[in-house]
């Protein structure tokens, strides 16, 4: 186990700028779960980490001790890559005991290395088989178990389990964790699934162009999204945005007219633009009445997950979806939605920051009618 | 001057075409050599073969490397450049008097075919001229006898053309063209009608008034159809399986003709057909040895094996078993040398016939003596196979070539 | 248009019986005018009248034809060896690094494929000579131990190679070569072969240079020892045909056996 | 698990500067085998040649080279065959165009849609050529397209067709060679088209076969296209070197005959330069050649990655 | 618009047998959603469907007219494939255009298609591109296109979507639902991925082993599996299986001792062994009181997905995991958990059936307790 100290690390690619000045600190057993859209950096940072990538500026360190110049294996790093990059000419056995092959670990020794890892994973009886005749998550456990057996430091994983179905995909997100669990190792693991990214980290890093958008645990990052960007890309479906406009008392106006949240009072001069945002799970329906706190909702397609409805429409104009539990009945049309202003995330529109609006003074409630 | 003896066992390097190919050519060629060797027991021959449109190369590439070359047999066309840029020596120089002593009983013409500026250079090694093959079977089908071939060249087209129509196969070729010839036989023709010569001094002669009027004979036998018109590379191949009435080309491979015909056709031989009653020139093919030692002792054993290759020994050698004319006539009619066998290969006879008229190949001088050669064969055959006024084309090659010689 | 697929199937049969046809009637008239004694050379007839291995038996006589095979063999196996083993570490060190040079080092290597035999062949037979290669079998291969072919179609096969397994390596502390030899090669084995059939048929071929550098009919090569036969004074063809099979038959035996392998192998070889 | 194998296999950071180096140096020690015989056998006499091209001389050290300035390279340009070698060199290529890329395109497609040990049967037939030695198989073409005792021609007569002079009549001459050298290369093409075309991910060709194509327009607007970088690949090889594969067969059977008809650049070039005792005319003509087919090269190769569809 | 029928229809590869037997009707205008796992043979039925395959034996009518033997073209199909197979030679416009000019279609009026059906896909700014210049959910909408522009009677989808990440996904199964709204092709989709096959489907067949293991409406057979693969197979995280007996009154008994819903009563011979399955939403946190419709549950893991937490756990030595919404705290350990009997559901261990129970009759619920 180790930490992993990183300052102001850059790569550019010619003339890309992939990553852009990072700085992440992962604690000694820490599992910290990098997550972004595609192209955004992950992985080159999590090669830079590795040693497989140079690093144009900055430096990292492991341990405190810094490894820019150190090659992969001296880093005490274990990687697992996306496609596995199981070596396809192997037996499973070979393929795991391969590092220990390399720095000259006598055959016995390796031999029971590798069948203690392979016991643990369940590979044991794969042990003489070739890659090709293995399932996408047998591979996968081989690819685990490749990484484990020379006990790194740190666990580094990319998108590890991207090629998997999505049965495989739950029950290896849950092997790994219980991995962790008992292992305790240093592990950053790189995806784009928000799902893997929630349920696997200790410590989740949004990136976005290079950049860090935001860093913290799962929860705080998903009810706390300090940029419109980490807001809309956690959450499936995502976070529903309205743009808005401050009126002169520094409240919200939605399509002209609406004022769902009275009581909210964004500190920004009049005429900005902002954009509320609720998770379609935080809508409940409301009736129709014209009560400003609801919005009203035109249903346009329904889709039943069998767990839970989703309903696709538009309020004022903006697509949104929302999403009600399968017991519940879908009202009949029309009908509007009422969010709990503590559900009610805004961004500006100019560079997406979050802003967070004071509470009114009770007065201002009690002249524009109570919150739901 | 060379070493009067040798006295240290030596090794001497000798560059042989023969040697290149299976056959008898390399038999006896080996057979000249271990004779040599139990006659000189200090001296030690080490062969080396090539092919002969490559020994040259080679020669010059082992110079360039800084090997060793002490003997070698070079064809005639090669004989001004190994005397003046690979550096032979000439053999007045080296040997004095015992060039002389040695040169008795060789043919009239026969030091002069390695001289160049009065200086020999290569001594004639083994050698021929151009004779005609007759295919006797053809010569009877189109009612021709054969016991009479054509002797001079408007006989040749009457026979031909007679042997184009009545048999449906071709009258005559001239080993003249193509990828594996030298110009000897085209030389020997050319020379033939008056004597001028391809060049004069370092002047291109070749298409002046009596030169191209012999290949406008060419072209004219071309155009009457006596001439066949064949793959030029593969006019052996025609004569031996049995297409051709008439074949000018060199005696040494009468050899390989008999054996061809034997069971296919009965062959005939005659000598180079002349223009009218003017003697043919009979133009030598075939190579000399040369002597590109430095060292004195090096220089008396390759000389002491230059001798012994062109010894009355070596002839009967050279003529019985490969088919190659003797330098030395007077082993003709001696009884331990070639009489006896003379008397079992009269056909022979035409080829020996030739040799009192024989007449030095021409070998171009200068740097570029291969590109002239070259341009000179192109223009001809394209004289005799083109459309165009042949000499116009000769003129045209001899202009182009001109610049390409040495500077007079 | 309407052509049905049996039809058609049918025509691509008759399209490839004739293709073939062609292909080895060449190879089927060298051999048996081979069996032809020489009164019956010339013969057009598809079958010799009189069957003999009188052509045979004097090829074996006049030259050591089973020490030029054998000489063959050694030079073109060690040509081709050679020519494998610095093409796969030169498309190595092309694939596994970008490196300042890298793509002079690559454009160099290509380039080398244009310059006509003919210009550098005098002085490699000096270089040769001086390095006392001269008449060698190893005089042979030196000069040839480096193919742009050979670089270049690794050079491809191996960027095909799945980059990640590449790192998987370097993750697990396997060197560079280590990663070569164990990881890259034996995933590559259906471009080595082919880039090695190929290069072991050019060096079987070769003409030119053993031409120059050979002297001695015992340590000559089969293209050289054809040669023998042929001549300004003419060609044998009976044992020129005997000893040209002789020369090709060891070749054509070897392609006849693994005719599906080197099929197979240029299939998966990527080649493309 | 113990972690202590790691800690003990973490040595101490060695010092900065040489690890770099030797980095920076780690490719170039792969390269060095290849490059080191390349630049010994190739380059440095190359570079040599470069310089003797200039001189008139003969390499022979007894005798003093002249320095002539450009006058090798204009002779050999003056050569009175160089137009025609111009052209023959492009009616070779052009000749060699089908037979290299046409043919075997055709074969591979036919041959795709044939199955089981047939297919590879004619695969491995028609590669056979490929393993003859070119010598060889220029002797024995000669031998079957000769006019008065070859086979060809005696079954054209047989068959009541006038005969053909394939290598002795100059209109014919040149596309006889160019068929013997195309014999040898149809078999190496069509694998690698068949290789190619096996390649081709054959859900294009379903979604054609959805959209209501025919086999044939299949081929013509699917698979082809697809076989593109092949055929631009064998193309390009075809327009470098057809010129010297040629160049066995006209050396062994026409020596550029008859009347010229089949001589082509390469071939002359070895004629006036390679073949010829002159360092000045054989390094002339090798610069020559490397330098106009350096630059086809580059050509091809710029006009290569535009038309080139690379599925990937 | 064309209606389907698939009778007795087979497929073997060799010894494979990849389709065995498929009765299946598709009435004109469906969307019918074959869901499976990999191999099962869906895109074998599909491919036999389009024409693509030769059917071993049944037949396929269009229509009521069989095409077994008629080309694809023929048959009024178009597909979309997983990997969309866009000609990468061709622009965007050749690639949808390609059909109409194979049918000999004049420049004009196919140049008209293209830009009519372009427009409708949003796809106008990109019809000079190639494929290899447009991103993933361009090159969806191009595959679309191409399969719209000869307006088939029948789509054929092989998991269009399958190749997209999470968000694009969503966005593009909105897109397809709408087109099918307003084109009301009949259309055959295959996927593996059950939200897309819940949310898509008219009627949703689940296939297993080259079978048909289940056909209906999607909340019918997401909520009444018919087979224990089907429960199984349906739902993210998937249902939870017990392992119980019949008892001597036709109760299911887990672990032993165990008889959480005594209300219901199989009729079953007493030993009988089968699973008792229920959801992961359905559970309730209930105390742990020893009330016998609670089962005592050891959380092990838990997961926050921001929207609700995943706890996995155990119950009888069962692996369980339940769902929890995102809002309720996380009970303190140890704690039970409570399924309604109607979200109840249970197989036999043998063959895999669903097994309804009766219930049973007051008395016995009495004697017993009463249900949550
Ligand atoms: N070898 C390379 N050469 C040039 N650019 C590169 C290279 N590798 C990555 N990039 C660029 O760097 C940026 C970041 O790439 P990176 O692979 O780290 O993204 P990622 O976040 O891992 O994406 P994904 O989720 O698709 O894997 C991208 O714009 C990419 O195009
Ligand atoms: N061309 C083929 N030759 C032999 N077997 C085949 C072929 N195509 C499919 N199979 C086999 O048929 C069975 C069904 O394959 P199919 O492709 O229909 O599965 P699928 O349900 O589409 O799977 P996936 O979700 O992986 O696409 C599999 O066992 C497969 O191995
Ligand atoms: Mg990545
Ligand atoms: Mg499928």
């Amino acid at each position: 186990m180790a930490s992993i100290n990183i300052r102001s690390v850059s790569k550019t690619y010619g003339k890309t700028l992939a990553v852009n000045g990072i700085d992440l600190h992962v604690e000694d057993g820490a599992f910290v779960v990098i997550l972004g859209p595609s192209g955004c950096g992950k992985s080159t940072l999590l090669r830079m980490i590795a040693g497989l990538e140079d690093i144009t500026s900055g430096e990292i360190a492991v341990d405190e001790k810094v490894v820019n110049d150190l090659q992969p294996a001296k880093r005490g790093c274990a990687m697992v890559f996306q496609n596995y990059a199981l070596y396809p000419h192997m037996t499973v056995a070979q393929n795991i005991g391969y590092a220990l092959k390399v720095s000259g670990i006598a055959r016995r020794d390796r031999d029971e290395r590798v069948a203690r890892i392979a016991s643990t994973l369940g590979l044991t009886h794969l042990l003489d088989r070739k890659p090709s005749q293995l399932s996408g998550g047998q591979r996968q456990r081989v690819a685990m178990g490749r990484a484990m057996v020379r006990s790194p430091g740190i666990f580094l994983f990319d998108e590890p389990l991207s090629n998997l179905d999505a049965q495989l995909r739950i029950q290896m997100r849950l092997e790994i964790k219980r991995l962790h669990r008992e292992l305790r190792t240093t592990s950053v693991f790189v995806t784009h699934d928000q799902v893997e990214a929630m349920t696997l980290a200790d410590k989740l890093v949004v990136m976005n162009g290079g950049r860090i958008e935001q860093a913290g645990s799962p929860s705080e990052v998903f009810r706390k999204p300090q940029s419109r960007f980490v807001a809309n890309f956690l959450g499936s479906p995502p976070m529903n945005f309205l743009p808005a406009t401050i009126d002169g008392s520094g409240r919200a106006v939605i399509g002209g007219n609406l004022v769902p949240w009275p009581q909210l009072v964004f500190d920004l001069p009049r005429g900005t633009r902002i954009e509320l945002a609720f998770r379609p799970g935080s809508a409940v329906v409301a009736p129709l009445d014209g009560a400003s706190a609801a919005l009203p909702f035109a249903l346009e397609l329904t889709e039943d997950l069998g767990t839970e409805h989703h309903l696709h429409g538009k309020v004022a104009g903006t697509a949104v979806a929302i999403t009600l539990p399968a017991g519940k009945n879908i009202p009949a049309t029309p009908f509007a939605i009422a969010i709990a202003s503590e559900d009610m995330h805004a961004f500006q529109v100019e560079g997406g920051q979050r802003v967070a609006p004071s509470r009114a003074t009770p007065e201002t409630i009690m002249k524009h009618g109570a919150a739901a | 001057q060379m070493a009067e003896a040798i006295t240290e066992p030596v090794t001497i390097s000798f560059y042989n075409y023969n040697l290149a190919s299976a056959g008898i050519g390399r038999e006896a060629t080996l057979e000249l050599i271990a004779k040599f060797e139990e006659a000189n027991p200090n001296v030690k021959v080490e062969p080396i073969g090539a092919p002969s449109n490559e020994v040259l190369s080679r020669v010059q590439a082992d110079m360039v490397a800084g090997l060793d070359v002490d003997v070698a047999q070079l064809v005639f066309r090669d004989l001004i450049y190994a005397a003046e840029e690979l550096g032979a020596q000439p053999l007045e120089d080296v040997a004095g008097d015992e060039l002389a002593k040695h040169a008795l009983g060789f043919v009239p013409a026969g030091l002069a075919l390695g001289e160049v500026d009065g200086k020999t250079y290569g001594l004639a090694y083994v050698f021929s001229t151009p004779v005609m093959f007759i295919n006797r079977d053809l010569f009877k089908q189109a009612g021709l006898d054969p016991d009479q071939p054509p002797r001079t060249w408007e006989e040749v087209k009457t026979a031909g053309k007679a042997i184009a129509e009545k048999t449906g196969k071709h009258g005559f070729f001239p080993g003249a063209y193509g990828p594996t010839d030298g110009t000897f036989v085209y030389q020997s023709i050319v020379m033939s009608n008056g004597g001028g010569k391809v060049r004069d001094g370092n002047t291109l002669t070749f298409a002046d008034k009596d030169q191209a009027d012999a290949v406008a004979m060419l072209r004219d036998l071309m155009d009457s159809g006596a001439h066949a018109r064949i793959d030029v590379g593969a006019h052996m191949d025609t004569f031996q399986s049995g297409n051709l009435g008439m074949f000018l080309y060199t005696s040494a491979i009468l050899n390989r003709m008999e054996s061809a015909a034997q069971g296919n056709f009965e062959l005939g031989l005659a000598p180079m057909p002349s223009f009218g009653e003017k003697p043919t020139a009979p133009t030598n093919s075939g190579s000399a040895v040369f002597m590109f030692s430095q060292d004195p002792v090096k220089q008396r054993a390759a000389w002491e094996l230059m001798k012994f290759l062109t010894s009355d020994e070596a002839y009967t050698i050279i003529t019985s078993k490969i088919g190659y004319l003797p330098l030395r006539p007077g082993i003709v009619n001696d009884e331990r040398y070639l009489k006896g066998w003379l008397e079992q290969n009269p056909k022979y006879r035409a080829n020996l016939e030739q040799l009192d008229r024989l007449t030095p190949n021409v070998a171009f001088g200068g740097p570029n003596y291969r590109q002239v050669e070259n341009m000179m064969k192109d223009a001809m055959t394209e004289a005799v196979f083109g459309s165009g006024d042949p000499r116009q084309v000769l003129k045209a090659a001899q202009e182009q070539a001109q610049p390409l010689m040495p500077a007079n | 248009m309407t052509t049905s697929p049996n039809t058609r199937r049918f025509a691509a049969h008759l399209v490839m019986i004739g293709l073939s046809a062609l292909a080895i009637f060449p190879v089927y008239w060298m051999v048996q005018t081979s069996f032809r004694p020489e009164s019956e050379v010339f013969s057009t007839a598809l079958w010799p009248a009189t069957p003999t291995l009188e052509n045979y038996r004097r090829v074996i006589e006049v030259m050591p034809i089973f020490g030029i095979l054998w000489n063959t063999v050694l030079m073109a196996a060690a040509t081709t060896a050679a020519q494998v083993v610095t093409g796969l570490l030169a498309a190595w060190a092309l694939v596994r690094w970008r490196f300042p040079g890298g793509r002079l080092a690559h454009s160099l290597i290509a380039l080398s494929w244009l310059v006509p035999f003919q210009v550098v062949m005098i002085p490699n037979y000096v270089l040769a000579t001086r390095l006392g290669l001269l008449d060698t079998i190893a005089g042979l291969v030196v000069p040839n131990a480096a193919a742009a072919f050979a670089v270049l179609v690794l050079y491809n096969a191996m960027r095909g190679f799945p980059r990640e397994v590449v790192e998987a390596a370097r993750m697990d502390g396997a060197g560079s070569l280590r990663t070569l030899i164990e990881v890259v090669i034996p995933n590559l084995r259906a471009p080595i072969a082919s880039v090695s059939i190929l290069c072991f048929i050019s060096a079987w071929n070769e003409y030119f240079w053993p031409l120059l550098l050979i002297r001695k009919i015992e340590n000559s090569v089969v293209q050289i020892g054809l040669q023998f036969f042929m001549s300004q004074e003419g060609n044998d063809w009976g044992l020129l045909m005997a000893a040209a099979t002789l020369a090709s038959l060891p070749i054509l035996l070897i392609y006849l056996v693994l005719q599906r392998q080197v099929v197979e192998s240029f299939m998966k070889s990527g080649i493309r | 698990m113990s972690h202590t194998a790691i800690a003990t296999s973490m040595p101490i950071a060695t010092p900065r500067l040489p690890r770099i180096t030797l980095r920076a140096f780690e490719p170039w020690l792969y390269l060095a085998p290849a490059l080191a015989v390349l630049i010994v056998w190739t380059y440095v006499p190359l570079l040599e040649a470069f310089e003797l091209s200039f001189y008139q001389w003969n390499m022979l050290p007894r005798s003093q080279p002249r320095y002539v300035g450009f006058d090798n390279y204009l002779n050999l340009l003056n050569l009175p065959d160089m137009q025609q070698a111009v052209i023959n060199t492009v009616l070779y290529t052009v000749g060699l165009l089908p037979l290299s890329v046409g043919v075997p395109l055709v074969v591979a497609l036919l041959t795709a849609q044939l199955t089981g040990p047939a297919r590879n049967l004619y695969r491995g037939l028609i590669f056979v050529p490929m393993i003859v030695a070119p010598i060889v198989a220029a002797i024995v073409w000669r031998w079957l397209l000769n006019e008065d005792h070859g086979l060809a021609n005696q079954w054209l007569r047989s068959f009541g067709f006038d005969t053909i002079g394939f290598l002795r009549d100059p209109d014919v001459a040149l596309w006889t060679l160019v068929w013997i050298t195309g014999w040898k290369l149809i078999g190496f093409s069509t694998l690698l088209f068949a290789a190619a075309d096996s390649a081709i991910n054959p859900s294009y060709i379903e979604a054609a076969r959805m959209d209501g194509a025919t086999s044939w327009q299949i081929v013509r607007d699917i698979r082809v296209p697809l076989l593109s970088p092949t055929i631009l690949l064998l193309s390009l090889m075809t327009v470098l070197f057809g010129a010297q594969w040629s160049f066995v067969y006209i050396n062994a059977l026409t020596g550029g005959g008859p009347l010229r008809s089949t001589t082509n650049v390469y071939y002359l070039m070895w004629e006036y330069g390679f073949k010829t005792m002159s360092a000045g005319w054989s390094t002339a003509a090798g610069m020559l050649v490397f330098l106009v087919f350096g630059l086809v090269a580059l050509v091809c190769l710029a006009l290569m990655k535009k038309l080139a569809v690379y599925d990937d």
